[in-house]
C-alpha cells in the first residue's frame, strides 16, 4: 500500500514538473524561421548544384571541356561539349548540362577538374513542376548572368 | 487474458484476423509492413514484410570505383551518414595500407559522435511522437538543427555529408567549428537534464516502457542484434570498444548498458549515449592536433590487393561492417553492407509474441530502425 | 608503425593514432586474449578439435578444414576457416557453443572458377575475436545446408543471400524473395545478370 | 444584468433564442477553440502555429470549414451508410443538448432544468455510443480496434465520474445548475472548490473530476480511440470532408461541455471571485482557463497504455471517489450542511 501511495506521490510529481518545463517554454520567443518571409543566409562551404565559373579578365568560363568532371561522376549527370573556337589555343565549352534529378551533390566533379572551372552554387529552392526542368544548362546560367 | 494465455490457447479456438501495420503507416517511420495476426488486441504472430525501398547498394557497388561509391554509403542510413562513409572509407584504408593523419581521425571521431548525437535526437523525437507525446520531438529537433548547422559549416551538407575521402577528410575544419561544437556541448548538457525531468521521470512515460517486451542476451545473441538494443539486455558490446577503430581507444568513455532489456533500458542506454559522446567530442576538440587532414600519398587510382577485408563500426544504431571481396582491380567484387537495423528487427517477430498493439508499437520504436537501411 | 604493438598506442596521445584496426581491448575475453597474431592458436585447436571429431563419425570424405590466424590490421577478422558445405552446420554449432553472434552471410559468385562462396562472418559480444567461416559451392547448382535453426537471424540472410545469388539453403522455413518482389526469379548479383 | 432580466418575451421565442445562442456559440468556439490548440500547441513548441491565413491563422478555421465542406462524405464500400452517417450527428447532439442547461449567467440559462445534472450525463452516454457507431460502420480495422477501446475506456471513466458528481449532489443538495452557482455566491472561498467542511477531500474529487472529464473526451494522455500513431485515426480514418468536421466539433464542444461542468459544480460558474459583480464574463473566464489547462495536458505527456488507463480508473479514482462519497456523507451527517 505504501509502495503505490509514494508511487502515485512521484508520479503527480513528475506530471507537475512536465508542465512547468512546457509552460516556460511557452513564455520563450519562437525558434522557427518563417520561411516565405524571412530565409537563412547559406554557409561558404554550402553544396548547391553545381555551377560554370567565369574567368575574371576575359569574362568567357574557364572550363575547356576536358570532360574530368564527366569521367569522375558516379552517376553519369554531366554531359560537356566543347569546340575549338578559331583564334584560340585550347577548347572551350559550349555545352554543359547536368542532370540534377541524378546528382547526389557529392562534389567527384568540382575534386576532378583541374582548372576550378566549376563550383558549388548556392541554390537551394529549386521549386520546378516538370522532370525536364531539372535538366540544367549551366553554360545558357553562365551566358543569362552575364548579361 | 493475459499475453501468455493468448499465445498458449490452441490454435483452433482463437478467432483471429490479420492487420497490416504498414508500408504506409504513422509508426513504422519509413515503408516497412508488419504483416500482425491479432486474436482481439494481442498479437499472436507478427511477419515484417521488407522490400519497399531496396536499391541494391551492393550491385551499384559492383559498377563503380571505391571513389565513386563513397556517395551511396551515406545514403544507406541516412541518419548516421557519416558513421557509415567511416566504415566504407576505414575498410579501403585498412587494405590498402593507407595512413591517416592524426588531425583527421580526430575530426571523423568528433563528426561521427555530432552525427551519433543527432540520430539519437531524431530517434528521440519520433520515439516519443510513437507514444503520443508530441512536444519532445520540436525540442528534438531544435537541438538537432544546431548539430546540422555545424556540420553544413564544415562539409556543406546537412543529411548525406561526403565528407570523408580515403586516408582523411576532404577540407579542414576551422576555428567556427570548434568553438561552436564547445558551445554546443555547453547547450546540450542542461537539455538533457531538461529531458530527464519533461520525459524520463515522467509516470505515463513509464508505465508505457518499464517492464514492455523485455529482449534477453541470449535473443540478442542468437539475432545478431548490436547497439543499443543489445547494450539495453545487458551486454556491453560497442564496437568502439570491442574492435577499436580510428581514434576512439585515446577517449575514455564508458558504455551505458542496463540489464533489464525492456523498452526502457534501451531509451535509457540511448539518452546516456548521448552525455557519452558529448564527453567524446569535448576531450577530442581539446586535444585536437595540428598537421594535414589528408594523407599525402593516396595513389590516384585505388587498387586494392585481392581477397577480403572487413571494417566494423559503431553506428548510431550497432555495428556496421563492410565487407569487400576485391579482385586485385579499381572495382570492388563484391561489397557486404551488414546494417544493424536487419539484425535489430529479426527478433521482432519473437519479442512480439503475445503484445498489445501499443506496446508493440513501443517496442518498435525501442529497436530505432531506419527502413532503407534494411531494405538497402 | 608496427601493428603488433599494442602499447605504441596508448601512450602516444598526439602520435600517429591513425592505425585503423589498432588493438587496445579492453573488453573481458572469454575466449582468447587480446588479438595479437600468435593468440589464436587456441581457437583453431578448439575448433579444427572440435570439427575433426566430427568428422571421424561422418561418411563423407569431405576436405578437412583449412582454418588460420590472419592478421586483423590488415584484413579486419582474426580466424578464417575454410569449411565443406557439410561442416557449415557445424561450424555454426561450434561458434554458437562458444559464444558467437552471427554478423552475415555473403555470397560471392566467382564465375570464371565456376564455384560460388559463402563467407559467414561471427563476431562475439563479449571478445574482441572474429571469425570468417569460408565455404566453396558449385556454381551449378549451389546448395548449402541452413544455419537458421542454430543462429534464427540467419533466416533473413539465408533468404537474401536466396535471392541474389540462387543458393538454395536445405531445410531453411521459408525460402522465399526477401527483398526482391514475391515473384521475382531472377538473381541480380549473378556476375552474368544481364540487367 | 437586470436590464436583460426586464426584457420579458414569450416563452418558447426565449428557449428558442437561447438554443441558437447556444448553437453559435458552440459553432464559434469549436472553430476557434481549434485555431486556440493549433496556435497554443505552437508556443508551447516554441513555433508559432497558423500565421498565414488571415492576421495570426484568424481565418483558419473559416478556411478549415470551408475546406471540410466542399469534400465529398464518401461512404466505404460496404459499410452500413445510414449508421455511417448517423455516428457524427450523434456526436455533437447530446453536447449542443447539455449545452442547454448549463448557466452561463444570472439568468443566462437556455432552461433551467431542477435536473439538470442528470440530464448531462443522461446524454452523455450517447456519446459514448455514437464514437462506437463510427468505428464499427466504417469497416476499417483500425476503426473497430478504435471501437472497442473507445467503449470499455468511457465505461471505466463513467463510473467515477458519477461517483463525483452524486459527492456534489450530497454536498451542494440539489441537481439544478443555477442553485448550485447561486449557493457559491460570495468570495471565491465559498466556492464548493474550497468547502472543505462539507468534504475535506475536494481539491482530490475535482482532480478525479477532470481527469476523467478528459478520458471521457478522449483528450490528451487518454487519447487511445484516436491514437494517431498506432491507429491511424480511430474511429475517424474513413470520415472525409463535413463527416470528419462534425466529429471534431462534436469533441471540441464536448471539451467546452466537460470544462463548463466543471467551472459551474466545483469553481462558482458566474460567481466573481472576489464577490462583486457577477456575470457572463467570470464564467467565460474560468472555462477558457480550464480549456488553456486541457490543451495544456494534452501538448505535455504521452498516451497512456490502454491497460494503465484502465487501472488508473478501477484501481485508483473509483475506490478514490467512493471514499470520498463516503466521507461527505458522514461530515454533512456529521456537521450538518
Amino acid at each position: 500500500m505504501k509502495e503505490s501511495l509514494r508511487e502515485i506521490y512521484t508520479g503527480l510529481s513528475s506530471l507537475i514538473t512536465g508542465l512547468g518545463i512546457t509552460l516556460r517554454q511557452f513564455f520563450k520567443p519562437v525558434v522557427t524561421v518563417q520561411y516565405p518571409h524571412e530565409s537563412l543566409k547559406m554557409p561558404a562551404r554550402f553544396r548547391g548544384h553545381i555551377e560554370l565559373v567565369r574567368d575574371p579578365a576575359t569574362g568567357k568560363p574557364l572550363c575547356y571541356a576536358c570532360k574530368l568532371c564527366e569521367k569522375a561522376c558516379p552517376t553519369d549527370c554531366i554531359t560537356v561539349e566543347g569546340l575549338k573556337r578559331d583564334g584560340e589555343k585550347r577548347k572551350s565549352v559550349s555545352e554543359y548540362h547536368l542532370d540534377f534529378t541524378r546528382c547526389s551533390l557529392c562534389g567527384s566533379c568540382v575534386e576532378a577538374c583541374k582548372s576550378g572551372a566549376i563550383r558549388f552554387s548556392k541554390e537551394y529552392n529549386l521549386a520546378g513542376t516538370s522532370k525536364e526542368e531539372f535538366i540544367l544548362d549551366l553554360f545558357r546560367r553562365l551566358e543569362r548572368e552575364g548579361k | 487474458m493475459s499475453p501468455s494465455e493468448v499465445i498458449a490457447a490452441p490454435e483452433g479456438q482463437r478467432e483471429t484476423f490479420v492487420l497490416n501495420l504498414g508500408p504506409q503507416h504513422p509508426a513504422t517511420h519509413g515503408v516497412l509492413r508488419l504483416k500482425l495476426t491479432m486474436d482481439g488486441e494481442f498479437i499472436v504472430r507478427a511477419e515484417p514484410v521488407c522490400g519497399y525501398i531496396h536499391r541494391m547498394h551492393e550491385k551499384m557497388a559492383e559498377n563503380r570505383s571505391y571513389a565513386q561509391f563513397l556517395p551511396n554509403t551515406s545514403r544507406i542510413d541516412y541518419l548516421s551518414a557519416m558513421t557509415y562513409t567511416h566504415a566504407f572509407v576505414g575498410a579501403v584504408e585498412r587494405a590498402a595500407k593507407l595512413e591517416v593523419p592524426p588531425r583527421a581521425e580526430f575530426i571523423r571521431v568528433i563528426t561521427s559522435e555530432l552525427n551519433r548525437i543527432s540520430s539519437h535526437l531524431v530517434w528521440l523525437g519520433a520515439y516519443l511522437l510513437d507514444l503520443g507525446g508530441f512536444t519532445p520531438l520540436l525540442y528534438a529537433f531544435d537541438d538537432r538543427e544546431k548539430i546540422l548547422d555545424l556540420l553544413e559549416g564544415v562539409t556543406g551538407a546537412r543529411l548525406t555529408y561526403c565528407y570523408y575521402r580515403f586516408g582523411g577528410v576532404c577540407n579542414d575544419v576551422d576555428e567556427a567549428f570548434t568553438r561552436g561544437t564547445k558551445e554546443f556541448v555547453a547547450y546540450m548538457r542542461p537539455r538533457l537534464d531538461m529531458y530527464r525531468a519533461l520525459v524520463t521521470d515522467n509516470i505515463i512515460l513509464r508505465k508505457r516502457l518499464v517492464g514492455i517486451a523485455p529482449i534477453s542476451a541470449e535473443t540478442c545473441r542468437k539475432y545478431g542484434a548490436t547497439g543499443p538494443v543489445i547494450r539495453g539486455s545487458g551486454v556491453a558490446y560497442d564496437v568502439r570498444r570491442r574492435e577499436p577503430y580510428s581514434a576512439y581507444p585515446l577517449f575514455d568513455f564508458e558504455v551505458p548498458n542496463f540489464p533489464e532489456g525492456d523498452c526502457m533500458a534501451r531509451y535509457l542506454v540511448r539518452m546516456e549515449e548521448m552525455a557519452q559522446s558529448l564527453r567524446i567530442i569535448e576531450q577530442a576538440v581539446d586535444r585536437l592536433p595540428e598537421g594535414p587532414v589528408m594523407a599525402t600519398a593516396v595513389p590516384r587510382v585505388l587498387k586494392l590487393p585481392a581477397g577480403d577485408v572487413a571494417y566494423a563500426v559503431e553506428a548510431a544504431r550497432g555495428r556496421f561492417m563492410v565487407h569487400i571481396v576485391s579482385d586485385n582491380k579499381e572495382i570492388p567484387y563484391r561489397v557486404k553492407l551488414r546494417t544493424p537495423s536487419l539484425s535489430n528487427l529479426s527478433l521482432f517477430e519473437e519479442a512480439s509474441q503475445g503484445l498489445v498493439l501499443p506496446d508493440a508499437v513501443a517496442l518498435l520504436g525501442s529497436l530505432d530502425l531506419v527502413i532503407p537501411d534494411i531494405d538497402r | 608503425m608496427n601493428p603488433d604493438s599494442p602499447q605504441a598506442h596508448e601512450e602516444s596521445a598526439a602520435a600517429s593514432a591513425g592505425q585503423p584496426g589498432g588493438n587496445g581491448a579492453s573488453g573481458p575475453s572469454v575466449l582468447v586474449g587480446p588479438p595479437a597474431l600468435d593468440q589464436h592458436t587456441p581457437l583453431l585447436a578448439l575448433l579444427e578439435q572440435g570439427l575433426a571429431s566430427e568428422q571421424g563419425g561422418s561418411s563423407v570424405e569431405a576436405p578437412a578444414l583449412a582454418g588460420k590466424a590472419v592478421d586483423f590490421a590488415s584484413r579486419g577478422y582474426h580466424v578464417e576457416m575454410t569449411v565443406a558445405p557439410e561442416r557449415v552446420v557445424l561450424a555454426a554449432q561450434l561458434m554458437d557453443s562458444s559464444g558467437f553472434a552471427l554478423d552475415t552471410i555473403t555470397g560471392v559468385d566467382w564465375l570464371a572458377e565456376g564455384q560460388m562462396e559463402l563467407l559467414y562472418d561471427y563476431f562475439h559480444p563479449e571478445s574482441p575475436t572474429r571469425v570468417l567461416v569460408r565455404c566453396r559451392v558449385p556454381r551449378a547448382a549451389p546448395e548449402a545446408p541452413t544455419i537458421s535453426a542454430v543462429f534464427p537471424g540467419a533466416n533473413w540472410h539465408e533468404r537474401e543471400t536466396h535471392e541474389f545469388l540462387g543458393i538454395r539453403f536445405q531445410g531453411h522455413p521459408n525460402l522465399t524473395p526477401f527483398l526482391l518482389p514475391e515473384d521475382a526469379d531472377y538473381h541480380p548479383l549473378r556476375k552474368d545478370y544481364a540487367a | 444584468m437586470s436590464a436583460l432580466a426586464a426584457i420579458q418575451i414569450g416563452e418558447p421565442l426565449r428557449l428558442v433564442l437561447f438554443l441558437l445562442g447556444i448553437m453559435a456559440f458552440v459553432g464559434f468556439n469549436a472553430a476557434y477553440l481549434v485555431w486556440a490548440e493549433r496556435k497554443g500547441a505552437g508556443r508551447f513548441q516554441r513555433r508559432v502555429g497558423p500565421s498565414e491565413v488571415g492576421y495570426a491563422g484568424l481565418l483558419q478555421p473559416i478556411a478549415d470549414a470551408v475546406k471540410l465542406l466542399t469534400k465529398q462524405v464518401l461512404v466505404p464500400p460496404g459499410a452500413d451508410a445510414t449508421l455511417f452517417r448517423a455516428a457524427p450527428i450523434l456526436v455533437i447532439a447530446p453536447a449542443l443538448i447539455s449545452l442547454a442547461v448549463i448557466p452561463f449567467g444570472p439568468a443566462l440559462a437556455a432552461r433551467d432544468l431542477n435536473v439538470g445534472l442528470i440530464m448531462i450525463f443522461a446524454f452523455g452516454s450517447v456519446n459514448v455510443m455514437a464514437l462506437m457507431l463510427g468505428g464499427w460502420s466504417s469497416r476499417n480495422k483500425y476503426a473497430i480496434i478504435s471501437a472497442a477501446r473507445v467503449v470499455s475506456q468511457n465505461v471505466a471513466y463513467e463510473i467515477p465520474m458519477l461517483l463525483v458528481v452524486v459527492t456534489m449532489l450530497l454536498v451542494t443538495g440539489t441537481m439544478s445548475l443555477t442553485k448550485i452557482v447561486e449557493d457559491q455566491a460570495g468570495g471565491f472561498w465559498h466556492w464548493n472548490l474550497f468547502r472543505l467542511a462539507a468534504n475535506p477531500l475536494m481539491p482530490l474529487t475535482f482532480l478525479t473530476f477532470y481527469i476523467c472529464m478528459l478520458a471521457e473526451t478522449n483528450r490528451a494522455p487518454f487519447d487511445m480511440a484516436e491514437a494517431e500513431s498506432e491507429l491511424v485515426a480511430g474511429a475517424y480514418t474513413e470520415y472525409a470532408g463535413m463527416g470528419f468536421g462534425v466529429f471534431f466539433m462534436g469533441e471540441y464542444a464536448n471539451i467546452l461541455l466537460g470544462c463548463s461542468l466543471a467551472t459551474v459544480l466545483f469553481l462558482g460558474g458566474w460567481q466573481c471571485p472576489f464577490g462583486l459583480l457577477p456575470g457572463v464574463f467570470w464564467f467565460l473566464v474560468k472555462l477558457y482557463l480550464l480549456v488553456f489547462s486541457v490543451i495544456w495536458v494534452r501538448w505535455t505527456f504521452p498516451r497512456t497504455q490502454f491497460y494503465g488507463l484502465l487501472n488508473l480508473s478501477w484501481k485508483i479514482l473509483i475506490p478514490l471517489s467512493l471514499g470520498t462519497l463516503v466521507l461527505s456523507a458522514a461530515m454533512i451527517k456529521l456537521l450538518g450542511r
